[in-house]
């Protein structure tokens, strides 16, 4: 990796910062310092902000509007922004459906998809897992049977983020009854205001819907929102997979996390004694600053493996077990620390930008993410299964 | 002093029953909707089966219940995760007032304790320092107080203003100077921040001469003990529904309790049950030696058992996938319910320290 | 489980307190309370010694010389004596063999080998694993074919503790080439004096050779040394593991070492301080007390339940799990905890009873249990076959 | 000072097939039955590959070699449990008389240290006080040397008796008031305590005029450093060797690799692998870095190092099974090795200390 592509790595850090301090509204900003949940025009106009900083895209080829950035700065940019605990960058649109069309899309679909993701004057989101199909796209059976220029569509979607403010949904569905398992499935975009598509909220248990069943009943989809060809949806899924294999943003939420772990424990005293100074407390935050100092060394190791294309393929594995595990149980030792103002919570508080019942401002919006990323280890992928893939691709068991 | 077996298990059956009748979990959804944070009609079924007057002297009417006995309840509010004030006020109010109450602070307020009128709660963790009564008059803030927005009556631990020896005073929600704020915790039950403000308070005035000190000691431990119990229903409730769900839920053509390495997991997750049931029942019979014996095993066991529930409690997560963070399945649930219990009456780190310097002393 | 019965063992563990006091010879207490490798005699003096006392099969019916012990008693038994760090009461005669011979055993039998046993006139070997099957029976392949009066044996086995020692040798064998894996196993008894059986010794890692490899090489074994019927090695094999389980010694074991720790940390200064009173040190053997602590009471509760008749089935393995895990996780604290001392090493001074070249006179003895007893987690049902059983037989799954 | 790619992949190279021709497993045990605990021959053959000099500036004949350089020999020391004082005397004893030592000291020594013929070796933990030195006498006692055996010289850290600073001195292993209490450690190699009394020594005078204290500083880190890179050569090696006798060893009819939970355990060794070789690097990177960021990333990649490699030897074990535990096998000698290495430098305790006392400074 050469030195050239660090430095640029290292100014666009620095660009990230001068932009949070400077250019993200201060409203935007308050809110992400508390963790508060955001509206849809919250998220929509992050999006745009970023669109306008020329980052919403800029790992997208230079002809596409993109600046063909590198793993590194794909990296450096998301672990960033991460640490800064700005918005989450919702990758459904930007990093997962466009690379896919204008991968494998006809010019028409790239004409008509690739502006308003890079925009996001649309928004995207994605169906993969089914209730009986989590981790596991083979089992899934959602149908779409060709019927002159349409597609019909019937099955259920799960665990489908933000499908109550998506524009359109793209889809894995299995367009041949009789094929194998993995190669009966296609790549299809469905557009939500479509009759037939039923949205169900889910609540998860900081109180929230941010994920959705989706009912999808004889919905009738051109056949020209089909990807590439039919059949192939495997592939083109398992080429968005590697898309979305940076990483970045898990170690810097992991980083994240543990200084506001090591802020507050410094802040708070005990018996006249600051938190972070009691032993047990100190050795304990002690261990997260090795391990952080571990998962950011290796995932450095790793992204340079990407550059130099020397990966032996078990690098995002690695960054996704050790950042979300770390991630995790920082989490449960800050809401530990926080004491009663822990165990305090108040949705409604969340919701409003208001103050949470007890404790620090960013109390209930770390109580909603302790609560939310529980998932981590379980959503795109959990930990089981990139363990199984490791022990096959890399070890060979 | 010893409850009996048979007692024991006539308790933790009519518990059971009850909790099956009328607390399934789906049942339990309208409690959660009450802004109360509990049932009011499950409280008074409580003061009917007897579970509010378990700690009462049997002259009294009461079970006279030992450690054991309190804990075969507890075991159910685990389990069943009872919205209600059981260890609050049947179990940590009702029990330091028969520790410090003179007779006649007994008469008045038993009756209404056993028949489920009064709820009364101990309010013991300072904001800063400690609550300062000056003869009649109390001024401080204790936090955390768990079902302190229902509360009629507050026991506070507090400092003598001229002697600053320990006392225990009675507190009257409504008096002029008492102010709450009041807030839901992430388990849907209520608690309170308790601010004192030259507070009309009365002194407990135990005639058997036991201080105020050692009385708050019994007391803590004892709720300890009993949250050990909540604990150990809580952690068989979540090794059971993990490996019935690993029995029924397939992915990749097979069940996953075929996968060795859930398996080996849930192994380790039984492995803790049986560790959190030998512990219960240790600092249990711990209850009834002398302090220092006690403390190292009710605070050893205590650490033990919030560390081992919430291993299990994740690994239950974990072993339910997406379905175990959303809020329509019960491990979530349980989840909530031990972060609550692992903030009140001392966190794991303090147990800790407190078992490793009765065990190292030299 | 009765208050009697409690009140017994107490007493038990009294009389085993005032027997290492008073009774073990010095030299022989000494060597124990080094860790010292024990010659033959030496081990079959103390065997003879607890016969004196009458605890050498206690465990058995008082009709055959024992005392009826209770699950109990047989704990506390050897719980005591492993805290006191006496040598290891060798199992293979008085636990393992002894009672598979009179409970299947002919009366010619019980006649022939009993006495022996409970006074280790004869020094018994257990002959189960082989290359091919360790924790695996069910892969044995030591042919014993039937020749008239004889068994003609040929295989090999391995794993096998003392067999330089030994008179006899129990053995699972395959007494027939076409039944299935489990059902075509016998339990025969086998001279080592017999022609062609060879002792070859396996240095493990602590430099001594405590186990072996036996190659049987057409043995002849006379018929009357079978156990019970042909084929039904199998079950005696697990009438044998059974009486295996008491598990008394390894909790007995982990006490000693955490004492040892204790000891140690106490009365090293590391800058002035002692060890014990160093934060990281400190809430490390303050864990370990901690999970002693909850080991002990949950082996209790197995033991109660052994005497009430209401095992789950998974108490033997959870105190040889958490045991043994514990155990080998305190020495290595230890050896650490020793430091430069902790890696000084002599086998010789370990033979002659010298001392170590440094550190505390059981330090040598202390280095050799810690690589030998790396198989504490290996040998007698491995930590992994332990969970598979629970996960099976407990859980179901 | 920064040595180039193409000299590091030839040392790597050169050693790499030096053991694979000379120093295999089976070749090993000869030098086991050594009584001195190393090989002469390989000694003198490492001379002539030039690894007795890598230190050495270039005009001396020397590779001027920096810490990715010489980590690139000691994970081959490591993966091949190379028995000779490569890290004592190449690494530590050669390098501190660079720092340390006069223009004629250099001269009158480096020569014997290039070709193999003298063995200098840094004598540093104290029993109990300093060594102290007064005039050109030298009186105390070292603990713990590393082929302290074998040596003909040491570099002992000690005191001046006057004005209390540090200074190295060279004391000669048959100078009168020297005494050797040798003994073997448990990977086979020989280390020594070492006696002065009143011995005759001689202080290393640089003429860059770097304090004593602060280049026993450097070189204590920069041999940690070399020990993680030895241990990642043991890392990979057991993470290797396992990995294959999962595929090749069969138990109840299929590969025990088939078992998940062995595969899981396994990953978890990998990813184990991929931090200690990326904390190596780093903490080589550290060593060229002034003293402040250096101190934090040595010690935290030394602690981390060890403990993931202790790990990673207990799984190797223990996937073995009882092969495991024997002589015969090369993972019990790693399990050793590492052994000794944790005793080396300062053990986890100490470096997790120093790197959390470096990291929450406030």
């Amino acid at each position: 990796m050469s030195e050239q592509l660090r430095a640029r790595a290292e100014t666009l850090r620095q660009e990230v910062r001068d932009f949070y301090a400077t250019v993200m509204p201060a409203e935007l900003r308050d809110k992400a310092h508390r963790h508060q949940v955001l509206s849809k025009e919250d998220y929509v106009g992050w999006m745009r902000l970023l669109d306008k900083q020329g980052w919403s895209v800029a790992h997208w080829p230079e002809a596409l509007g993109g600046k063909g950035w590198s793993p590194l700065e794909r990296f450096a940019f998301e672990d960033e922004l991460a640490r800064l605990g700005c918005p989450w960058v919702i990758p459904f649109g930007v990093k997962y459906v466009g690379p896919v069309i204008y991968a494998f899309g006809t010019d028409a679909q790239k004409q008509r998809f690739l502006p308003g993701i890079k925009t996001t004057e649309e928004f995207w989101a994605q169906g993969y897992s089914e209730p009986g199909a989590g981790s596991d796209l083979a089992g899934l059976r959602t149908m779409a049977l060709k019927d002159g220029d349409h597609y019909v569509v019937n099955g259920q979607k799960v665990w489908t983020t933000y499908a109550q403010w998506a524009d359109w949904l793209f889809c894995l569905v299995r367009t041949d009854r009789d094929d194998k398992p993995q190669t009966g499935i296609s790549f299809l975009l469905i557009d939500m205001k479509s009759p037939g598509v039923t949205v169900k909220p889910i609540r998860t248990m900081d109180g929230f819907a941010h994920v959705n069943e989706v009912w999808l009943e004889d919905v009738k989809v051109p056949a020209e929102n089909l990807i590439g060809e039919e059949g192939k949806g495997w592939t083109y899924a398992k080429f968005l997979l590697k898309n979305e294999r940076t990483a970045g943003a898990i170690v810097g939420w992991a980083w994240h996390v543990l200084d506001r772990l090591k802020k507050h424990a410094r802040e708070t005293r005990v018996n006249g004694v600051a938190l972070i100074d009691q032993p047990l407390m100190r050795n304990r935050i002690g261990e997260y600053e090795l391990r952080f100092m571990a998962l950011e060394l290796a995932a450095y190791q790793a992204v340079t493996a990407m550059v130099d294309g020397t990966e032996n393929g078990s690098e995002a594995s690695l960054i996704k077990l050790r950042g979300t595990e770390l991630y995790q149980e920082v989490m449960e030792t800050l809401v530990e620390a926080l004491g009663h103002a822990g165990v305090a919570f108040d949705t409604e508080a969340l919701h409003s930008a208001g103050l949470p019942p007890l404790g620090p401002d960013d109390t209930g919006g770390i109580l909603k993410d302790h609560f939310y990323n529980r998932a981590a280890t379980i959503f795109g992928g959990s930990s089981e299964i990139q363990r199984n893939i490791v022990a096959k691709v890399v070890l060979g068991l | 002093m010893k409850t009996d077996l048979e007692t024991i298990g006539m308790l933790r059956d009519s518990a059971a029953r009850y909790a099956d009748d009328n607390y399934s979990f789906h049942q339990r959804w309208a409690v959660l909707e009450q802004p109360e944070g509990y049932s009011r009609q499950a409280w008074s079924d409580f003061a009917e089966f007897g579970f509010l007057a378990l700690r009462l002297p049997e002259d009294d009417g009461g079970l006279d219940a030992d450690a054991v006995a309190i804990g075969a309840v507890m075991e159910i509010a685990g389990s069943r995760l009872l919205m209600e004030p059981l260890l609050a006020s049947a179990i940590v109010g009702t029990g330091l007032l028969l520790k410090q109450g003179s007779a006649a602070q007994k008469a008045a307020l038993l009756p209404a304790l056993a028949d489920g009128s009064l709820v009364l709660v101990l309010a013991d963790e300072d904001e800063a320092g400690p609550c300062v009564i000056d003869g009649n008059r109390i001024t401080g803030a204790k936090l955390g107080v768990l079902h302190g927005d229902i509360a009629g009556k507050f026991l506070v631990s507090a400092i003598d203003a001229a002697s600053g020896a320990a006392v225990v005073a009675l507190v009257d929600a409504d008096a002029a100077g008492v102010s709450r704020h009041n807030y839901k915790l992430v388990d849907g039950r209520g608690a309170t921040t308790l601010r004192l403000d030259a507070a009309v308070a009365e002194r407990l005035q135990p005639e058997s001469g036991q201080t105020a000190a050692v009385a708050l000691a019994e007391i803590r431990d004892e709720a300890t003990v009993a949250l050990c119990a909540e604990t150990l229903g809580i952690v068989k409730s979540l090794v059971h529904t993990t490996n019935e769900y690993l029995k029924v839920r397939k992915q990749f053509g097979k069940f996953i309790g075929s996968n060795q390495v859930l398996q080996h997991r849930m192994v380790d997750c039984l492995l803790l049950q049986e560790e959190v049931r030998a512990l219960t029942a240790a600092a249990q019979q711990a209850l009834a030696g002398p302090a220092e014996g006690r403390v190292r095993i009710v605070s050893g066991a205590r650490a033990y058992i919030a560390t081992a529930a919430r291993k299990v409690a994740n690994e239950a997560i974990q072993m339910h996938g997406g379905v175990g963070v959303t809020d329509e399945v019960d491990v979530s649930h349980y989840f909530r319910r031990l972060m609550v219990i692992a903030a009140l009456f001392g966190n794991r780190d303090a147990h800790f320290a407190r078992f490793v310097d009765a065990s190292l002393a030299a």
